[in-house]
């Protein structure tokens, strides 16, 4: 009996890892997703990457101890509606002011037992748990917050880093496992903006081919800070939104410029040596969208500059040359450059 | 800086800071811009505290029927899009200053509380009111309220 | 061997197509509805707002029995409508609820369904700091550029004036 | 030269610091030390972020009076005196994330903490929250520029590690003044015949007064007020990990544990009496629950043996064992 269940788990597994290559192998063996493997040969890559995450596993502590600051807002908001998402279904049972001092005690000690079990499976486990109740209780009053799904999902990828902490355990497979998982957390949230990005293509094209404004008109910042400022009381505006109102082709470039950094994002995985750029370039986007359309979503700044600014799949040997040269667009354009130079000398 | 001249320099500076945190803990204000003795909750308060507070007399030129205390009409009369604790330790600052009478220094305070009430003229008084720590917390019973001044947003200055 | 050597390689390109997959799928069929919990499709700012844009809003006419010179729109009158002492995070949430319940009120004027008019109004005097208010449902149109710099409108179409009482 | 040479002899031998000069010699420490340090200018950036968040309100406060870092802030308004500042303090943070590795980048990311710092410190009131972050950043300046090499001399290793060791202890040294400063006036109370810190409602005592200063309630207060023990023995405790505090600079054993039981302090105070001062948090997590003399491997009975008090009880023991045999 035991032998014939073990028999079919295994059929179970086959039959799923069957199913899996052929959905995975096509993708991964495709364009970009070649690359992968490539970038995560170095050794000292490994080293940098195992001196990130701890950090990240610090950070939410004080995360956490943030946001119970915050809490007095939560119960206030909690006057309006409560309908518990799955992750706390188990707030049914319990009187509202309870549930709301669970999960914020329950996120710092999850936290805080990440920041000195997180070598342990487990204890990174118990971290996502912390921030998945949380999160799910943040967004238990009617209105989506998207602003806290990228530490959920982060916390879910780190779950799966393979135990290569011990000096002892540095066999090469583990290392590159290690790193997979670091580089799967950098690619989505790659992701998220490329997505961010592709949305504003794809409508711009729609809006240009009906003849309405778009983002490649002069004024398209302008009405998209305009439009926002309507709404807000007459007290608040932003700093530099009236200035891109005024002169409208102050934020021509800067769009443009938003959107291509966006779109090609995901891209930008699988060139590390422009990790620490594009980070830069997407913290000055942030910053930038609140200074003008008061959008503000800082809780994705850690991310970028932890997993990016001192990225361990860039070498630090790399030259500026090929750093242009691994620019989308641009360096694509470049790589024609230097053979007609060649051509033309021989 | 070589290596041992740098760790002569660190422990100096400590050595320095601590003695000038100790030494700026017992000027009157208790520190100092910059430093700071970090003696947070030191001194075990007394049983029997004191505290200053600001009791609204006449609001808008109306008399009030109940004299109000602070904590009551921030929300009513003051501006509070400025924080709690601002509002406290101004008021504090001024109770202390009129009771060991150095009333030559509250100027600027007393200004700047007036500017905070929407509302003119208001006359206000400055209460010391002393308490049983205990029982206030337990009941927001008080031993007594002494009112130390009163002002009249329409008098000019002090 | 090899299978379990780059498993791990396959799962996370499936979950960055997953997330994505579902994220396209959330944008093109889920509109108006819940978003689907945790997934997101990232469309934020996505489109450039048109240069002209209609709108459904309340005009402040009297308020605390004095009549206003200039109407106020609804947008800028915190502290008549709403209380300026509250929060912005508070007036925000109140300014959602009444923006998305005007937004109802109108077509339900437009339809003369009195139950509905009925019923929404009750929800959105409500909300007001005091009694009676007079205001207006309209429909504006407007170019946002236009209106933030100088107030202007292109267009105030009146649904409807009411008195507010207490409920 | 030679007299810098004694003075330090003198440190090492009489004062018992000698411990230092072990412990930042490993090359393995070094290597962690140079890790941690982007970890600081990461966070004061993202502090720096939040705090620009601020431009959305800000007005005037009750009273505008300018420190010496922001004198330049009379001469114009306070809407652009804040947003000049704001802005400043995200671009030099972000200078500074970006420019760690160099003695400028960390200057400059300094200058910003220095005027962020100067105009909350300008209301009128003291506010201390972000002066430890500011001494901690202007000793960060010292580290001296090895960060390309892999393999340095060992000379310049030292000199990272004792810069960075400087902001260690500087962390612990304010925690110990302030225990300090607990004792000195537990005598002093207790001589003058009022409340004092050994009593056993004295926690208690402070949640009920903090409460009601500030008008607040907190998750445990009621409990430490109806039994007021709860409240004393972790007072002990904090008293106990305070004082020592500066102690723990020179026993890397202890780092990780001391970083673990602040953090506790600082959510008990809390949860206990509503006073929060979180922003100590990331420094406790940067500098000494990550920090780079931690060996890994350390056993209890290592950690223990280590503990103030408890040291210098060993050692007793131990002596007088050894004069008895």
């Amino acid at each position: 009996m035991i032998k014939h269940i073990t028999q079919n788990q295994k059929n179970y597994l086959t039959r799923f890892e069957f199913i899996l290559q052929g959905i995975a192998r096509p993708i991964s063996k495709s364009f970009p997703f070649q690359n992968i493997s490539k970038i995560m040969r170095e050794n000292y890559a490994f080293e940098k990457a195992r001196t990130i995450v701890p950090f990240f596993y610090y950070f939410m502590v004080i995360v956490a101890l943030y946001r119970i600051l915050d809490l007095s807002n939560i119960v206030n908001e909690g006057q309006r509606i409560f309908a518990p998402r799955w992750p706390i279904f188990w707030a049914d049972y319990l009187h509202y002011l309870t549930v709301i001092d669970i999960v914020h005690v329950f996120f710092i000690l999850a936290t805080l037992t990440g920041a000195f079990f997180y070598r342990h499976r487990a204890g990174r486990f118990i971290v996502f748990l912390g921030i998945l109740e949380y999160h799910a209780l943040r967004n238990s009053f009617g209105v989506t917050y998207h602003n806290w799904d990228i530490w959920v999902w982060i916390a879910l990828l780190f779950i799966f880093l393979p135990d290569a902490w011990g000096s002892a355990h540095k066999s090469p497979r583990k290392r590159k496992r290690f790193l997979l998982v670091f580089w799967g957390a950098q690619a989505f949230v790659l992701l998220m903006y490329s997505m961010s990005g592709m949305w504003k293509i794809i409508a711009a094209a729609g809006q240009y081919l009906n003849g309405e404004a778009s983002a490649v008109s002069f004024d398209a910042f302008s009405l998209h800070i305009s439009t926002q400022l309507n709404i807000l009381p007459e007290t608040m505006t932003s700093m530099l939104g009236p200035l891109i109102i005024n002169y409208p082709l102050l934020g021509w470039l800067p769009l443009i410029a938003i959107i291509y950094l966006q779109s090609f994002s995901f891209f930008i995985a699988f060139r590390p040596s422009l990790h620490s750029i594009w980070a830069l370039g997407l913290i000055l986007f942030h910053v930038g969208a609140y200074l003008t359309i008061g959008a503000e979503f800082f809780q994705h700044i850690p991310f970028l500059l932890f997993l990016f600014l001192d990225s361990p799949f860039r070498d630090p040997r790399a030259s500026w040359r090929q750093t242009i040269a691994d620019l989308p667009i641009f360096g694509w354009i470049l790589g024609y450059l230097p053979k007609r130079n060649i051509t033309n000398a021989v | 800086m070589p290596y041992n001249a740098l760790k002569i320099f660190l422990l100096s500076f400590f050595i320095v800071y601590f003695f000038a945190g100790f030494y700026v803990s017992k000027t009157i204000r208790g520190e100092k811009y910059l430093i700071f003795p970090a003696f947070l909750f030191t001194q075990v308060p007394p049983q029997i505290g004191t505290e200053y507070t600001v009791r609204i007399l006449e609001y808008g030129g109306k008399e009030l029927d109940h004299p109000i205390l602070f904590p009551d009409a921030y929300k009513l009369y003051f501006d509070n899009s400025i924080a709690l604790p601002h509002y406290n330790s101004v008021i504090r600052r001024i109770g202390m200053n009129i009771w060991q009478g150095q009333s030559g220094e509250i100027g600027q305070y007393i200004e700047a509380l007036e500017r905070s009430f929407l509302s003119k003229p208001v006359v206000y008084e400055i209460v010391r009111v002393k308490f049983d720590t205990i029982e206030y917390w337990r009941t927001g019973k008080t031993i007594e309220e002494k009112s130390i001044a009163t002002f009249n947003t329409e008098d000019a200055g002090l | 061997m090899s299978l379990s050597h780059s498993l791990p390689k396959k799962l996370i390109v499936l979950f960055l197509v997953f997330y994505f997959v579902v994220g396209v799928y959330a944008h093109f069929y889920i509109i108006n509805q819940e978003e689907v919990y945790l997934l997101y499709s990232w469309d934020l700012y996505t489109k450039v707002p048109p240069r002209i844009q209609t709108e459904f809003t309340i005009l402040i006419h009297e308020f605390e029995g004095k009549r206003l010179e200039n109407p106020i729109i609804f947008e800028r009158a915190r502290g008549v409508l709403y209380s300026s002492l509250t929060e912005y995070r508070h007036s925000t949430y109140n300014k959602t609820n009444i923006q998305n319940i005007v937004r109802l009120l109108a077509p339900s004027i437009m339809h003369d369904k009195t139950k509905e008019i009925e019923r929404l109004r009750m929800e959105l005097e409500k909300t007001f700091l005091s009694h009676p208010v007079v205001y207006e449902v309209v429909e504006i149109t407007f170019n946002p550029i236009e209106r933030w710099k100088n107030g202007r409108f292109i267009n105030i179409n009146s649904l409807g004036i009411f008195t507010s009482q207490v409920f | 030269m030679n007299r810098i040479r004694a003075v330090s002899k003198l440190i090492n031998g009489r004062l018992g610091l000698g411990d230092i000069d072990r412990f930042v010699q490993k090359d393995k420490a070094y290597e962690r030390a140079k890790s941690i340090v982007p970890f600081f200018y990461y966070f004061i950036l993202f502090v720096a972020l939040l705090q620009l968040l601020q431009l959305r309100h800000l007005s005037e406060p009750l009273i505008f009076a300018p420190r010496w870092p922001i004198f330049w802030a009379d001469y114009v308004s306070f809407q652009s005196a804040g947003t000049i500042i704001l802005v400043f303090f995200s671009f030099a943070t972000l200078a500074g994330a970006y420019f760690y590795r160099n003695h400028f980048g960390r200057f400059v990311a300094f200058l910003g903490l220095l005027q962020f710092h100067a105009f909350q410190g300008s209301f009128g009131g003291p506010n201390h929250q972000w002066d430890l972050w500011l001494w901690v950043a202007l000793i960060l300046i010292f580290l001296p520029d090895i960060w390309g090499k892999t393999k340095q001399s060992s000379r310049e290793g030292k000199k990272f590690l004792i810069v960075f060791w400087g902001a260690q202890a500087f962390l612990l040294l304010t925690y110990s003044m302030s225990g300090i400063g607990k004792l000195l006036h537990a005598a002093l109370q207790y001589f003058q015949g009022e409340a004092h810190l050994f009593m056993f409602n004295s926690a208690a005592f402070h949640v009920y007064s903090w409460l009601n200063a500030m008008q607040a309630t907190s998750l445990l207060g009621q409990l430490i007020i109806e039994h007021p023990l709860l409240g004393w023995f972790p007072f002990m405790f904090i008293l106990y990990v305070q004082v020592f505090a500066f102690l723990v600079a020179f026993r890397p054993s202890l780092h990780r544990v001391w970083a673990l039981a602040l953090v506790l302090f600082h959510m008990g105070t809390y949860f206990g009496m509503n006073a929060e001062f979180f922003y100590q948090v990331p420094l406790l997590f940067i500098f000494l629950f990550a920090s780079p003399f931690h060996e890994p491997g350390t056993s209890w009975r290592k950690m223990i043996s280590d503990l103030p008090l408890v040291s210098c009880l060993l050692r007793r023991l131990h002596s007088k064992h050894v004069t008895v045999t």
